[in-house]
């Protein structure tokens, strides 16, 4: 007597999904990233946006062809591999010359991602595999600044840009300037607090505007796109650390303000850090993450021979995540009390 | 193999020199005996320098061993072998300090660190200990060789890379910039790496391809 | 604020907030819903033993005459909804998809339908245990869904001691309004029904519990509440899966039911209103439990709404009294987060069906369809409202490590509320995968 | 930081010069390791174990040797000497505490080979460290190859999952993951100086 017309769906529940994708989540911190990106062309010029277009278009040539090669549905349309060329280019000085950022975008994607099987599998933040590859393979120019503003940044490249590839930058521009970290370090002038937060200082090409940062940080915060805990853990950390140090001796460690806004802590802190895949999941390990990464960019960028611990800290936080989170486990509700399961 | 089996000894000798050469390499496909071969990679003498080393300890152990293999009793195995290698190594330790200081300087310990190569031990306690003079030293020198090739992928390229030079002469011309990470213990990480993935890779598609053939000849 | 309402602004730990879409039947009163001509009432129709049939086929029943009996102590008597002839025992599909045995009863169309009762009971003068056995009698199990023996809640184990009565209004999950629609009309019945079960476990208070978005429904509770009544009313935040009776408890009384124990370890009694509704309504006149009110909604019906269906009327006939579209593609007993889809049309209704949801395929089409790989972006944790790691259960899922899920990341606490599989961003169907484990188990457990 | 300090000579073979990831010493170990954490805690609790052994070992016959005139004779002395010692202490522990030697035992003949631990003895004596100073380089490097043995244990479950590249599996990913450690640890180089 089946009165049914239909064919009717048969599936199990939830029958109802949330709002969030992978897509929407990556596509919003791309977005987020957007006016960081414009800022620093506007710092720096168009060498800025070439270097930007060339790691973002790198990135996501290389993506499509690992697809094509292992023969996967194309993966670009999660983003990723836009966000990796993006962020790459704002922790590159600007004055990067295109073809070693470009070798820095094919590490990133095919070490840094490809190789562990794609999103969501890499163990390390794929722009920082790049970024430590860059450093470690060209040490000079990746620590060649530019001071912001100059004139003519918009109608010609700086003199490292342009490099034939394979080969060495021709010469240095005369208008190079130090980074406040390098200043602070090596000639103890401390740079002024308003102008760390406003960014018109030399650094990389992204991490030079406290205040824009914070911004955007705070858009990707507030519709939990990252999450609070790490940045707040990782500034937080880096703040007491460098508070004790400071309090030690005032002559000659920087002062915890300093070490907040000089360069790329609040970058790292809220686009490199919180990446999802790459740091814990349980918040009692955030937390732990976060405060393990700030104390070491602090040890690092005071002890070590490096100018900025950023960058190393979080690749050593990637490292020890899947241990932070076998040992983080939250007690489950009704539960004594969590096991440590290692 | 059939058609070489058929055949005499010699054809046979080869066969075990290029097994030990590439089809079991044990630099590169077996991954055995990395810790020398990385440490020590960053430039082609170098590699060439520690290969030859070992290539000449391995053959000579596994030839003294394999002398030896009636005299031994089965419980003194290991320490004898040590000893013997041992001796060797020191031998050739205090030959490269006489013949080259500035490459003895660059290679350090690590000569003395073939002492515990796995390879040689694993030769000298899994096959020289239980065949012929002849035949273990014949398929020592094939490992041997193998090894020193593996390094010699591995220093070229790193020296190549890391200093745009080959053997201390330039190749790309002054304006050549060079990738320090290639010279630095990461390269060497990333370099063997890269080694390991294309041969599997390599190994991979000539398998499949081997398959097909036979697929298309079953049908 | 009113004496005895208790307004708390507060909610558990976790969970998520999904839309409500509760407004289309909210303000709508309850309506009946004709008879069917054909009714089936399967034998088992809640958690337990099935019931042993007592009349014979060819054989007259009254609407409210006992057709079946308990058979053991998890199991309730079955009254015929309907005035009719038995016209066979047999094997019908039920809302499972399993066959199960069942009386069919045809409708005798021009009877009054009159309710056979027999004669009425003081609840004041009874005992406890005359109170267990009397609930035991209507046949009523929770209406809430689980369809649990309501008398089996009843006992108060061995040692333990219970002091609060817990009613749970909350429903919180999306489009279901049948218990909102209830407090707001059965009040008084809701006040009987708490009083009996209060006495027969011996409570010194009893809490009902329910949302901020049904606040008329708070009203009218107060306003029937007796003066001398120890009843409080408490308003919680919206938060799904709040229905859930262990996160109920902590969010109200800060007490947490230990892994795989239930309420009465911390001395709660936990109760749905529609069941106490209906205690309150037919044990003082020894009636047994015949009907029930149920939310039809969705975007695939005509006329929404909460109508008192007599057990037993097949979907069928409930969905076209409710105008079935053509376009709808899928019908689900429950809600969204947990309700079940049906396969086909021809079931009956049974006593744990809160609501039947309809959906177009405009609705199923904006399911997301691509799996993205998990991206550990944590949004389960915070969701998960008993804490477990769903991130970590879905890789082991997928490497088909059953045995680990269980002994080590806790599988059997999960109660798929599905607050995982909502909010996954890489839409894994981490919930489902987790059944399936489950499942595996079992099976492994009861071959060994 | 003064160069002869133990905390230096500590934290130099730890961190700075750690043995696996700037030497490549006793890689073997660890690229064919498939244990969880807890093996990768014994395994490195061992290591160091052996370590202070054979740095106790190498004085011994360091000072030996100078007054025997035999220097030339230290690569066979340091073999014979640290493989019989580790096997001593295998026999002791065996007898005295079967506990530990249920959780070390296993894996002490494996490493008496381990070219981190004659690598450890080799340099011990090339820097002409003292018995205490001696005793800090091989608790640092010690605890480093433990630090890096547990970092790359806990990876390898993410190495694991299905998905990643048949390609990629196995030894290849272990020196890609190596690799970029190392490049992370590069950060700390130039402590102390």
């Amino acid at each position: 007597m089946s009165a049914n017309p239909h064919i009717l769906e048969l599936r199990t529940s939830p029958h109802v999904h949330g709002p969030n994708s992978v897509q929407t989540i990556m596509s919003n911190v791309m977005f987020a990233l957007l006016p960081i990106a414009a800022f620093a062309v506007f710092l720096f010029g168009i060498s800025a946006l070439a270097l930007i277009c060339t790691t973002t278009t790198v990135c996501v040539v290389t993506e499509s062809l690992v697809c094509k090669l292992s023969k996967k549905e194309s993966t670009l349309g999660d983003y990723s591999a836009a966000i990796t060329g993006l962020l790459l280019a704002l922790t590159l000085p600007p004055g990067m010359p295109l073809w070693m950022a470009a070798v820095g975008s094919v590490v990133s994607v095919c070490v840094g991602k490809a190789l562990f099987g794609g999103l969501g599998q890499n163990a390390f933040n794929p722009v920082l595999v790049g970024l430590a590859f860059i450093h470690a393979a060209f040490p000079i120019e990746v620590s060649s600044w530019t001071l912001p503003l100059a004139e003519g940044r918009f109608t010609s490249f700086m003199g490292t840009t342009l490099t034939v590839p394979f080969l060495s930058p021709a010469a240095f521009d005369g208008i190079t300037g130090a980074t406040p970290l390098a200043l602070q370090k090596f000639e103890h002038v401390t740079t002024g607090l308003g102008e760390l937060f406003l960014g018109t200082t030399a650094g990389c090409t992204g991490e030079t505007s406290d205040a824009l940062i914070l911004l955007c940080g705070a858009y990707l915060i507030a519709r939990k796109f990252i999450n609070w805990r790490i940045p707040a853990s990782t500034l937080g950390s880096a703040f007491l650390t460098s508070l004790v140090f400071y309090a030690a001796d005032p002559e000659k460690y920087p002062s915890p303000f300093f070490t907040l806004f000089a360069g790329g802590l609040i970058l790292g802190a809220i686009f490199l850090a919180s990446d999802m895949v790459t740091s814990p999941v349980t918040p009692l390990g955030m937390w732990v993450y976060g405060g393990l990464i700030g104390f070491l960019t602090v040890i690092i960028r005071l002890f070590s021979g490096q100018l900025e611990g950023v960058m190393y800290a979080i690749l050593l936080g990637n490292a020890v995540s899947p241990i932070i989170d076998s040992l983080t486990q939250p007690r489950i509700f009704g539960a004594r009390r969590a096991k440590a399961k290692l | 193999m059939s058609t070489v089996t058929n055949t005499a000894a010699a054809p046979y000798s080869l066969a075990t020199l290029l097994n030990g050469m590439w089809k079991e390499n044990p630099g590169l496909v077996i991954a055995l005996g990395m810790c020398p071969t990385l440490a020590v990679t960053n430039s082609f003498v170098n590699a060439l320098t520690m290969g030859l080393a070992t290539l000449f300890v391995l053959v000579v152990s596994s030839a003294v061993v394999s002398l030896l293999r009636s005299f031994v009793p089965t419980q003194v195995h290991l320490v004898t072998h040590l000893v013997i290698i041992a001796t060797l190594v020191t031998i050739v330790d205090i030959a490269i300090g006489a013949i080259s200081p500035q490459v003895y300087r660059a290679l350090g310990v690590f000569i003395q660190l073939i002492v515990v190569n796995c390879i040689i031990l694993g030769h000298a306690q899994g096959y020289a200990s239980k065949s012929t003079v002849y035949r273990s030293a014949l398929n020592a020198s094939g490992t041997g060789l193998g090894f020193t090739l593996a390094l010699l992928c591995l220093g070229g390229v790193r020296e190549v890379l890391g200093t745009g030079e080959f053997m201390g002469a330039p190749l790309f011309g002054e304006r050549f910039e060079p990738w320090a990470v290639m010279a630095l213990p990461p390269g060497g990480f990333f370099v063997l790496g890269g080694w390991l993935l294309a041969i599997s890779w390599w190994k991979r598609r000539t398998g499949k391809k081997s398959a097909g053939v036979e697929q298309k000849q079953a049908a | 604020m009113p004496a005895g309402l208790l307004h708390i602004a507060k909610t558990f730990a976790r969970g998520i907030r999904p839309p409500a879409h509760k407004e289309s039947t909210r303000a709508l009163p309850i309506r009946r819903l004709p008879f069917a001509p054909e009714l089936v009432v399967p034998l088992q129709q809640h958690t337990g033993s099935p019931s042993v049939p007592c009349v014979k086929v060819g054989q007259e029943v009254v609407r409210g005459e006992p057709i079946a009996k308990a058979n053991g102590f998890m199991s309730v008597p079955m009254h015929a909804p309907v005035t009719g002839v038995v016209a066979s025992i047999e094997l019908r599909p039920t809302s499972r998809g399993e066959m199960q045995p069942a009386i069919v009863i045809h409708t005798y169309m021009g009877a009054s339908q009159e309710v056979l009762y027999s004669a009425p009971q003081d609840v004041d003068a009874m005992t406890p245990n005359e109170l267990v056995a009397a609930v035991r009698e209507t046949g009523v199990v929770g209406l809430g869904g689980a369809a649990f023996p309501t008398h089996v809640k009843l006992v108060v184990p061995e040692g333990r001691r219970i002091d609060t009565v817990l009613v749970n209004g909350c429903e919180c999950e999306p489009y279901l309004t049948t218990d909102h629609r209830v407090m707001l009309e059965c009040a008084d019945d809701i006040h009987a029904g708490i009083q009996i079960v209060q006495k027969a476990v011996g409570a010194t208070r009893a809490i009902i519990a329910t949302e901020d978005n049904k606040l008329d429904a708070v009203k009218s509770l107060n306003e029937s509440r007796k003066k001398a009544s120890t009843t409080v009313i408490s308003v919680l935040k919206p938060q799904y899966p709040q229905g859930a009776e262990k996160l109920l408890i902590k969010a109200l009384l800060d007490r947490e039911v230990p892994s795989g124990g239930s309420p009465a370890d911390v001395g709660v009694a936990v109760l749905n209103v529609a069941t106490l509704a209906q205690l309150g309504e037919i044990l003082p006149r020894r009636q047994g439990l015949i009907e029930r009110v149920i939310t039809i909604t969705g975007p695939g019906v005509e006329h929404p709404g909460n109508y008192m269906v007599a057990l037993g009327t097949p979907l069928s006939f409930a969905l076209k009294h409710a105008g079935l579209k053509p376009d709808a593609v899928q019908v689900i007993f429950g809600g969204p987060m947990t309700g079940h889809s049906v396969a086909d049309l021809d079931i009956p209704i049974t006593k744990g069906i809160t609501g039947i949801l309809v959906l177009t395929g405009a609705e199923t089409a904006k399911r997301p369809t691509k799996i993205y790989p998990c991206i550990k972006c944590g949004y389960c944790i915070d969701a998960c409202p008993i804490q477990l790691n769903p991130s970590r259960l879905g890789v082991l899922a997928q490497r088909g490590l059953y045995e680990a899920m269980e002994s080590e990341f806790y599988l059997n606490d999960c109660f798929e509320c599905g607050c995982c599989t909502y909010v996954c961003p890489s839409h894994i169907p981490l919930v489902q995968e987790f059944r399936i484990a489950k499942a595996m188990n079992r099976q492994r457990k009861t071959a060994q | 930081m003064n160069s002869d300090s133990l905390t230096f000579i500590f934290l130099n073979a730890c961190i700075m010069n750690n043995f696996v990831l700037s030497m490549f010493l006793g890689i073997c170990p660890f690229i064919g390791m498939q244990g969880n954490l807890k093996t990768a805690v014994r395994m490195g609790m061992t290591v160091t174990f052996v370590m202070v052994i054979a740095s106790i070992c190498a004085t011994a016959v360091n000072l030996l040797l100078a007054y025997l005139h035999l220097e030339y004779l230290r690569l066979i002395c340091f073999v014979c000497v640290i493989a019989g010692a580790v096997q001593l202490v295998e026999m002791l522990l065996k007898k005295k505490s079967p506990a530990l030697h249920g959780a070390l035992g296993i894996y002490l003949p494996l490493i008496a080979t381990n070219s981190a631990i004659l690598a450890l003895a080799l340099f011990q004596s090339l820097n002409q460290y003292s018995f205490i100073q001696g005793l800090a380089y091989a608790l640092g490097a010690g605890a480093g190859f433990s630090l890096v043995l547990v970092i790359i244990a806990g990876l390898r479950e993410r190495l694991a999952l299905p998905g990643a590249p048949d390609v990629g599996r196995s030894a290849a990913l272990s020196l890609i993951v190596a690799g970029i450690l190392s490049l992370a640890f590069m950060g700390f180089a130039g402590v102390g100086y």
